[in-house]
């Protein structure tokens, strides 16, 4: 006989469209948001780290330094559009920007993200000339900023170090936006802010990884890149860049997906070792509905085949290859669409079915 | 599974809703009036439209926040969206309904509706309702139309009623009528000339109760149950499902006994709302109350716990009673019931401590395996045991008023004896059977019924096998149908002539007993959006049409009512504006000085019946173990739930909000041997191959493991119900078997039995 | 990436490569009690992108019932969809590792890229026709129940030879 | 450790689709190895200039069912739960012919076409859209069709039930067949193409010294060879039963339900169980506890309830129903229970209950009305059980028959999933 | 100060859904979406089962995540009993608080902005119940002021064993359910 205190049935006759039978609010959206969101931060951190390590004379390596910021921009800017398609009253939007609310993590991130533009921005406008030197022909005065910039060591540091900044407050931010909702007991973990920084940094170095490959000039770039990339590598105009980063990145790449794997294996500890709602919650992701998806998409092909690939590529058994760089983002866009989902499943009233 | 659990939709009307949701309503009426178009004909464009304005501009002003209370109009009346009509104040924002409340001073309502009452708002503009007189143009049930005027319609009934009186003679017209607004049709009818008019209510409904309580008291358990719940201390239900069961003032009673700290002891297969109250719940076999009622009555016996004075004064037969019921120990009830003996006992001790405040409450749905009168009459005599009749806490003495009916010519004299109950086989039948009315339509004996006229009763919901029914309709030479909305049987009907909403309209008026005496007026709050018309109308005009004018001398409702409420001293004005006007309380227990009065034979109560006697009858009750279903089968049964009545509210977007589809209760451990979840679609196949429509299982600890249950009223198949259309199934699709009453021709349909099949 | 080979390693011997097949389909055996499959996935996929784009007339579809199940759970949540899953990255691990990765067009060096692509394209419709009446493919039904002395994969088995050396004489300029 | 470990409930349908995927990896791998990614090296099979398709797939097949066959042949694997394709031998034969041709003209299998598109081939990719829109296709057509394909069904059949021979056989025929293929393959490389075939890595060609594909041959032969002698891998013959768990459970005695307790049950409604009468037709239809089930021990099958169900199992004095219990516990049933004590104590207890010094009368009172119930009644006290037996029986009415054919209710079995490619 | 709270009689609960349809017509809640609903929970096997009943809504909580996490201040405390509310042309729709919110009470309005409960403000600020606790036939649900310790919903708090839902989620919720 079971207990009589055994809940058995739970009915509730709510029907409530996003709602019910489990919440459901986030579509695509949000997790395309946190996505972009990670990705910015992570490319935010590399070129304000290269900027600030590299000699402002030594103009090099400018995958990091401008088309990083460049194309931060540019997510930055999608990730915010994903959010604005995200919002059901979307006219008020503007009303995020007349207060500020202390308590509100979306709050804070809103205002981050404004002072994201500005710094990227800056980021970009240091080496852009070298970057495109089509445009700085067009536009001489960018010449000039970027003269200006690269002559004063402070701001060079200064930017960079406002990019470093930035980038892991947006970063950690992507996560404890989900960690603070505490009636979800499967996102109610701090872990998710510094998870979410390193895929983010993971799936950035990758995709500069990635630019890196597709832009090695025409003999020296791997045949898999060759048919349809190369057309696309045209198009960038870049200057030959420095293949020895190359290394560098893969290397990095795999130091943060081994920190994300870990990240990933503390969050997931801290909730098994937590109460049984807490527990249930874990258990979505290990057993129950998503696990499949989760060990699959995430771990295997997100995390644990890239690692493989990229170990392998720096022992020159393989080519660099944009196969990992691809996995990595697919994994980094899996990791925030099983954590959107699964968590939304979560619930202190677990429904007996 | 309390009454009138099978009657049909009527009155079911949903008037334009609260404001803010005004436009989101309005895209749902467009639409669907479109489609409307093609079947249900002469819809104007300019009503939608001039709808569509109003909407807007309402929705206008309810943004702005604010309620232009010199707008609001508050109009008293009474609900129909059940039979218990409670008193009801509609209040009229803007034109608009807006909200029903209860009536304060009402009887029956305190002031408070139940979920239907509140609910009963959203009709009026139901995009389903019927609209305009039909008369039908291809085979019967196909649903085929062509929309005509009143005159045509009533001209075409009355010219058919002519011939069949001239053929068959006038008695040869029968008809099925459910609740107060069939009163004039009544009338007309037997002005006509025929008494051959049935109420389903009776033999599909709560006649065994009335007929087991009338052999023991001389009177029934009443509609307006007499039941004295809020007093009572110890409150026994046998199936009686309060709670999920809606009758108001009922539940409210409940609601305080379960408050006051009441005892309560509920008998169920299924572990219902109110066993969830009950300080004993007994998971009884189903169809074997009778051996639990008699084992009861064997301990209160055996142990003398039973009122000793009250049976000495009243009692008839007791000696003859305690010698027949010695055999039925709780041990010998344990195999037949699965309750253990010790809990028999302890409920039976339980009763007896209470008494007289102890209820046995008689039920009111009680047609369930063919042995009603008798399980009502058992419960009966337990009453009397307790000596609860007549006491507080028991079943009250109720007190009506008392108005003169406008003066009419008389009926003609009765022709041939009505045609559902020949020879008098089912002799303590008191009222018309109606499925006796079907059987005499199908067969032609004794003599052929060619004509139906049906009031606000969904034959294929009310009356058991479907099939037998459509048969009966294939030998008529006229069906009329009068209703609200296209109910199933509306769709066989010749002509179907639409009624306006209870909200549109006035009825006779509410006098029933009940603790106080009463009258509340229904008047209209509403205009009737199309051509629908009242129901005294269409039954004085077709009196008119049959040349029976002379039996409605008057011109119209209000000038009858005025009438009848002068013969009492009052008038139609103030009632108009009072909405109820309540007498004094007279005495209602015996202790206060109410008359013991039994009118049976014996002017006693009587514990041995000897009318059952000379009729060949177990003047006792006994007990016959109901028949096993087959290997691997399920015992179908089915109730109700709170927020629908019947199977007339299933277009009612608000309360469909609330339940848009029945569920299969299925025991958990069943569910999961079947891999069955929650929520899986099911159907469900009887013993005789009738398949159900798809059904959503509940697994759920609440119910046996060898019956299944569902609410009834789901699994609308009339195409014309558009929002209600095939959400749920019906009960009544399996229904195939019933077991008559040998007493009074009720008949006990949960005798069917069902298998599970998984959804492709 | 400097001192990796360019050229691509040759293919494994036949046999070995069987044995090393053979072990995966009997570990299937054992652990899932059922054998390899490809086609089955095209199904699914099919089935959940067609009721994407036209979800009624999908819903009324008896093809698609079979598929799409309650509706509740994704028809790619299935074995065999994660299985051709990791078909997709065993050959492509197996292909970088032996530096075999290159876009090409599979043909003969008599045959135009374009009409090889038709062929390929028509030989794929073909294939999956085939594949769905007979209820499995080459790794369905050949492999899984050939091993299991399936009477239906037998008779399938040797159709399927059949068939191609009957047609082959005609497509010999395609492939030689 | 019974296998195949999903369908022994070792894990749930997510864990398995981690297996599937890891499973597919390894598919995939040595597709790519055998060269499956090119479709010209494909399709060379068809003009007898490299037969590799041949090689692969019958030592893939031979692999997996000589190793299959010895693994269910030691009792690892319950063959009977590994799934099998139903046959249909017309669509069959017709989907075979079009694949065959398919095969030729789009130069790929689904399997192969995956394993080529991922590692760059451009047809591979196309011949992966021609199957999407090859079905898209044929779903429109299906329905004219439906019928068609459930054509001639043999349902779910071996070559060894239908040839009637030792599956054993069978399985050594193959692999010769196989491997005579395999000669006769490598014979036709050479005389096409023209050049002597690898020495190391052919079975017929180059000096005769082992190289380790002769050892794999050599092995498979040899596996095959004992599975000629060694007969039926089918489950049913050979069982395996964890004999000192059961010892210990029946021990503990938490295999038998008192008959008391079976009463309670049929009283109380449960039909959370399967109550089996384990006798002969006759001994049945004299009597038999109600809503039993007759089931004479001969004909005790495995698939007459589901692994999950409570079996409740009794005979005359019991020894039939242990027996069975063995025989059900052996085939992987999981809640067999006997009644303790058979029919005989149901009798004595139940039907003809005795009065005892010890008894209180009330619960004796129950007892009797319970006996009643069941159509029995008390026995004088001081009668010796031996005298119970003879009292007769009491008959029963009818069995209650089903009133529709019984196929009915087999819908009420949980859904399946579907199987195969 | 005042604090407005539900003290809910699980014992006289049928739920019937009346409190449902009162709270749709008197606030206009659009079809299809309900500010408080009917939760059953079932305990135990049968026979020996047990079941409770309770009209749910928004618990108007002490600590109310909802507000906490609104970025625009729309979802704020009313400075009367400390009733949640949202301020429909502040919200953008984000749907934070209905993430955060344990209950599940809040929902999106087919306007956009999130909505829930109010405690028919505007009915208690003239004095009245709210519709739901106005028309409850088995008069169930008793509002008022727990700041109060002569109302009678503190009378019934002191008088009866009472519990909140999920008490761990540390929301404070103001809405009680009698024993």
């Amino acid at each position: 006989m079971i207990a009589l205190t055994a809940l058995t049935e739970l009915t509730l006759s709510r029907h409530n469209p996003l709602v019910d039978p489990h919440l459901h609010i986030w579509e695509w959206q949000i997790p395309v948001y946190l996505f972009f969101g990670g990705l910015v931060a992570g490319l935010m951190i590399i070129a304000g780290v290269r900027l600030i390590a590299l000699r402002p004379q030594q103009r090099e390596a400018l995958v990091c330094c401008t088309i990083g910021p460049l194309m931060g921009l540019a997510f930055l800017s999608l990730g915010m559009f994903t959010l604005f398609l995200d919002l059901s009253h979307r006219l008020y939007v503007w009303r995020l920007y007349t207060t500020f609310q202390i308590t509100s993590p979306m709050s804070w991130g809103s205002w981050i993200l404004l002072l994201v533009y500005p710094a990227l921005s800056a980021n970009a406008l240091a080496h852009l000339p070298e970057a495109v030197p089509s445009l700085a022909r067009r536009f001489p005065i960018l010449v000039t900023v970027s003269d200006a910039i690269l002559a004063r060591v402070q701001w060079v540091v200064g930017i960079g170090v406002a990019n470093v900044m930035v980038g892991i407050a947006l970063g950690i931010y992507t996560g404890i936006l989900l960690g603070t909702l505490g009636a979800r007991p499967l996102w109610n973990s701090a872990i998710l802010g510094p998870l979410f920084l390193f895929s983010g940094l993971s799936t950035a170095t990758a995709l500069l990884h990635g630019i890196l490959v597709v832009t090695t000039p025409d003999e020296e770039r791997p045949a898999f890149a060759d048919f349809l990339l190369s057309a696309l590598a045209q198009l960038t105009q870049a200057r030959p860049l420095d293949k020895n980063i190359a290394p560098v990145l893969a290397r990095a790449d795999n130091s943060f997906l081994t920190i994300e794997l870990t990240l990933i294996g503390l969050f997931l500890l801290g909730q098994m070792t937590s109460t049984g709602i807490h527990q249930q919650a874990a258990s979505l992701l290990l057993t129950g509905p998503f696990a499949a998806v989760f060990w699959v998409f995430v771990i295997g092909l997100g995390i644990l085949l890239p690692l493989v690939l990229q170990s392998l590529e720096l022992n020159n058994r393989i080519r660099h290859t944009i196969a990992p760089v691809i996995l990595v983002l697919f994994g980094g866009i899996a990791l925030r669409f099983i954590l959107v989902y699964a968590g939304q499943q979560s619930h202190w009233f677990q429904p007996l079915n | 599974m309390s009454c009138e659990e099978r009657v049909g939709s009527s009155d079911l009307h949903h008037s334009a809703g609260p404001t803010g949701s005004l436009k989101y309503r309005k895209k749902r009426v467009a639409t669907v009036m479109n489609l409307s178009r093609r079947r249900f004909l002469q819809i104007s464009a300019g009503t939608v439209a001039g709808l569509s304005a109003v909407d807007l501009t309402r929705r206008v002003v309810s943004a702005a926040g604010k309620d232009a209370q010199s707008g609001l109009k508050r109009i008293p009346t009474f609900c129909n969206v059940c039979f218990w009509q409670c008193g009801a104040i509609a209040s009229v924002r803007d034109g608009k309904l807006w909200k029903i409340e209860g009536h304060p001073r009402d009887p029956l309502s305190r002031g408070r509706l139940c979920p239907r009452g509140s609910g009963g708002i959203d009709a009026h503009t139901d995009p389903d309702r019927l609209r305009t007189p039909l008369i039908r143009v291809s085979e019967r049930g196909e649903e085929k139309w062509k929309a005509v005027t009143w005159d045509e319609a009533l001209s075409f009934i009355a010219e058919k009623m002519q011939k069949i009186k001239a053929e068959y003679g006038p008695e040869s017209v029968a008809a099925f009528i459910h609740g107060l607004g069939g009163k004039f049709f009544k009338h007309t009818l037997r002005a006509y000339g025929t008494d051959n008019i049935a109420a389903p209510s009776f033999a599909q409904c709560r006649g065994p109760r009335d007929v087991g309580f009338t052999l023991t008291y001389g009177d029934d358990a009443g509609s307006l149950e007499r039941t004295d719940i809020e007093n009572a201390q110890c409150l026994v239900l046998i199936g009686t499902h309060l709670g999920e069961n809606m009758h108001n003032s009922q539940v409210q009673e409940f609601a305080n006994a379960v408050g006051k700290g009441a005892s309560i002891i509920v008998a169920d297969p299924r572990f219902s709302v109110a066993a969830s109250k009950a300080r004993f719940y007994l998971p009884i076999k189903p169809g074997t109350d009778i051996a639990l009622l008699l084992a009861w009555m064997n301990v209160i016996v055996g142990e003398k716990l039973y009122d000793k004075e009250y049976i000495d004064k009243y009692g008839f037969g007791f000696e003859q009673f305690v010698a027949e019921i010695q055999s039925y120990t709780p041990e010998w009830a344990y195999p037949e019931t699965g309750i253990e003996p010790e809990t028999i006992r302890a409920t039976a001790r339980e009763m007896a401590r209470y008494r007289p405040a102890t209820l046995i409450h008689p039920g009111r749905h009680a047609s369930w395996y063919g042995d009603d009168a008798q399980r009502s009459r058992a419960i009966a005599l337990l009453n009397a045991l307790m000596g609860s009749w007549g006491r507080k806490g028991g079943l009250y003495v109720p007190a009506s008023m008392e108005l003169p009916d406008y003066p009419h010519p008389p009926y003609p004299p009765a022709g041939k004896a009505t045609a559902d109950n020949p020879n008098d086989r089912y002799p303590f039948a008191d009222e018309v059977i109606s499925t006796g009315i079907r059987d005499a339509t199908i067969s032609g004996k004794p003599y052929p019924v060619k004509g139906w006229l049906v009031y606000s009763t969904n034959l294929m919901y009310s009356l058991p096998n479907r099939e037998e029914t459509i048969r009966a309709i294939q030998q008529l030479d006229l069906l009329v149908v009068v209703d609200v909305l296209p109910s199933e049987i509306a769709g066989w009907a010749d002509v179907v002539l639409p009624e306006s909403n209870y909200l549109e309209r006035y009825d006779d008026l509410h006098i029933e007993a009940f603790r106080e005496p009463f009258i509340t007026l229904r008047q209209p709050v509403v205009e009737p959006p199309d051509d629908q018309k009242p129901n005294w109308w269409i039954a004085k005009k077709l009196a008119e049409k049959l040349g029976l004018g002379a039996y409605y001398p008057w011109n119209d409702i209000e000038q009858y009512l005025d009438a009848r409420l002068k013969g009492g001293g009052y008038s139609l004005e103030d009632l108009k504006r009072e909405g109820v006007i309540v007498g004094k309380r007279p005495p209602i227990y015996f202790e206060d000085g109410a008359p013991a009065v039994f009118n049976t034979p014996s002017k006693k109560i009587e514990f041995y019946s000897t009318q059952l006697k000379q009729a060949g009858f177990d003047p006792v009750p006994r007990y016959t173990r109901p028949e096993p279903g087959p290997a691997g089968f399920y015992r179908l049964l089915f109730g109700r739930a709170p927020m629908h009545s019947f199977s007339r509210t299933q277009t009612n977007h608000l309360l469909m909000d609330l339940m848009s589809e029945n569920a299969v209760w299925v025991n958990a451990t069943e569910a999961a041997r079947l891999g069955l979840k929650n929520g899986d679609y099911v159907r469900l196949r009887n013993q005789d191959g009738a398949v159900s429509d798809r059904i959503r299982v509940k697994a759920t600890e609440r119910i046996r493991p060898e019956c299944v249950y569902m609410v009834h009223g789901f699994g609308h198949t009339s195409r014309e119900l558009r929002f209600a259309f095939r959400k749920g199934a019906s009960d009544s699709q399996l229904i195939t078997r019933y077991k008559t009453d040998p007493l009074m021709g009720g008949t006990g349909v949960n005798v069917n039995f069902v298998t599970i099949e998984t959804e492709a | 990436m400097n001192n990796v080979e360019h050229s691509a390693k040759p293919y494994w011997n036949p046999y070995l490569s069987g044995f090393g097949l053979g072990l995966v389909l009997l570990a299937s055996f054992v652990i899932m009690g059922r054998g390899l499959g490809a086609s089955g996935a095209i199904n699914a996929f099919v089935a959940t992108a067609m009721h994407q784009l036209a979800p009624d007339h999908v819903e009324k579809s008896a093809y698609y019932a079979e598929y799409l199940g309650d509706g509740v759970h994704s028809p790619l949540k299935d074995w065999l969809v994660f299985e051709v899953l990791g078909v997709f990255v065993g050959g492509f691990l197996s292909g970088v590792l032996a530096n075999r990765l290159k876009f090409r067009v599979e043909k003969g060096p008599r045959m135009t890229n374009p009409l090889r692509l038709l062929f390929a394209f028509i030989g794929g419709a073909l294939m999956i026709i085939g594949a769905r009446l007979a209820l499995g493919c080459t790794s369905g039904q050949a492999l899984t129940g050939g091993s299991l002395l399936n009477v239906g994969s037998w008779i399938f088995m040797m159709c399927v030879f059949g068939g191609a050396y009957a047609v082959a004489y005609f497509f010999r300029k395609q492939w030689i | 450790m019974n296998a195949p470990f999903y369908k022994f409930g070792l894990f749930g349908d997510e864990a398995s689709l981690i297996i599937a995927f890891v499973i597919g990896i390894g598919f995939g791998f040595f597709l790519e190895r055998a060269g499956f990614g090119s479709g010209r090296k494909l399709a060379a099979q068809f003009y007898f200039r490299d037969l590799s398709v041949l090689k692969v797939m019958f030592t893939a097949i031979i692999t997996a069912m000589t190793g299959l066959y010895l693994l269910s042949r030691l009792g690892f694997v319950d063959l009977s739960l590994v799934y099998l394709v139903p046959t249909f031998v017309v669509p069959q034969i017709v989907g075979g012919l079009l694949l065959g041709i398919g095969f030729v003209i789009g130069g790929y299998c689904p399997g192969t076409s995956c394993v080529s598109s991922v590692t760059g081939s451009i047809d591979g990719m196309v011949y992966v859209a021609g199957m999407i829109v090859g079905l898209a296709g044929f779903a429109e057509v299906y329905p004219s069709m439906q019928s068609y394909v459930q054509m001639t069904p043999m349902g779910q059949i071996t070559l060894a039930r239908l040839f009637n021979l030792p599956y054993g056989l069978l399985v050594f025929a193959v692999v010769l067949m196989a491997l005579a293929a395999f000669a006769a393959a490598e014979w036709a490389e050479k005389k096409v193409t023209g050049t002597s075939p690898d020495p190391k890595g052919s079975i017929t060609g180059g000096p005769w010294r082992m190289t380790p594909v002769r050892i794999l041959a050599t092995g498979l032969a040899a596996a095959g060879f004992v599975a000629l002698i060694a007969g039926d891998p089918y489950r049913g013959s050979h069982a395996s039963i964890d004999t000192r768990d059961l010892a210990i459970r029946v021990g503990k005695g938490v295999d038998k339900v008192q008959a008391a307790q079976l009463a309670d049950w049929i009283i109380q409604g449960r039909n959370d169980f399967k109550l089996v009468d384990l006798r002969s037709e006759r001994d049945f239809d004299a009597y038999h506890i109600p809503t039993a089930q007759d089931l004479p021990l001969a004909s005790l099958t495995p698939d007459f309830a589901a692994h999950n169900d409570r079996i409740i199992l009794y005979s005359g004095d019991g020894t039939e129903a242990a027996q069975a219990w063995f025989l059900l516990e052996a085939q992987g049933f999981k809640n067999v229970y006997l009644l303790d004590g058979g029919l005989r104590a149901w009798q004595t207890i139940v039907l003809f209950p005795q009065k005892s010094a010890g008894t209180d009368p009330a619960v004796f009172e129950k007892q009797v009305e319970v006996a009643k119930y069941f159509g029995g009644a008390p026995r004088e006290e001081g009668t010796s059980p031996a005298a119970s037996v003879a009292v007769a029986l009491p008959k029963l009415a009818a069995p209650a028959q089903p009133l529709i054919p019984a196929g009915n209710s087999s819908n009420t079995q949980p859904k399946k999933k579907k199987e195969g490619c | 100060m005042s604090r407005f709270a539900m003290v809910i009689d699980t014992r006289r609960c049928v739920g019937c859904h009346d409190c449902v349809v009162a709270c749709k017509t008197e606030n206009g809640v659009p079809e299809g979406y309900c500010r408080d609903w009917i939760t059953e929970e079932v305990h135990g096997a049968f026979p020996t089962v047990q079941l409770e009943i309770r009209s749910e809504r928004c618990n108007h909580c002490d600590n109310p995540p909802c507000v906490s996490c609104c970025p625009t201040g729309a979802s704020h405390v009313h400075e009367r009993g400390g009733v949640v509310l949202v301020t429909h042309d502040k919200c953008i729709g984000c749907k934070a608080c209905l993430a955060a919110c344990p209950y599940d009470a809040r929902f999106i309005h087919p306007d956009g902005y999130a909505d829930k409960c109010t405690f028919c403000i505007h009915r208690v600020e003239k004095g009245l119940d709210p519709a739901c606790v106005s028309v409850c036939p088995t008069h169930c649900m008793h509002f008022g002021d727990i700041d109060d310790p002569q109302s009678e919903v503190s009378l019934l708090l002191h008088s009866r064993p009472h519990h909140v839902l999920i008490p761990d989620a540390g929301t404070k919720p103001c809405i009680f359910y009698l024993t």
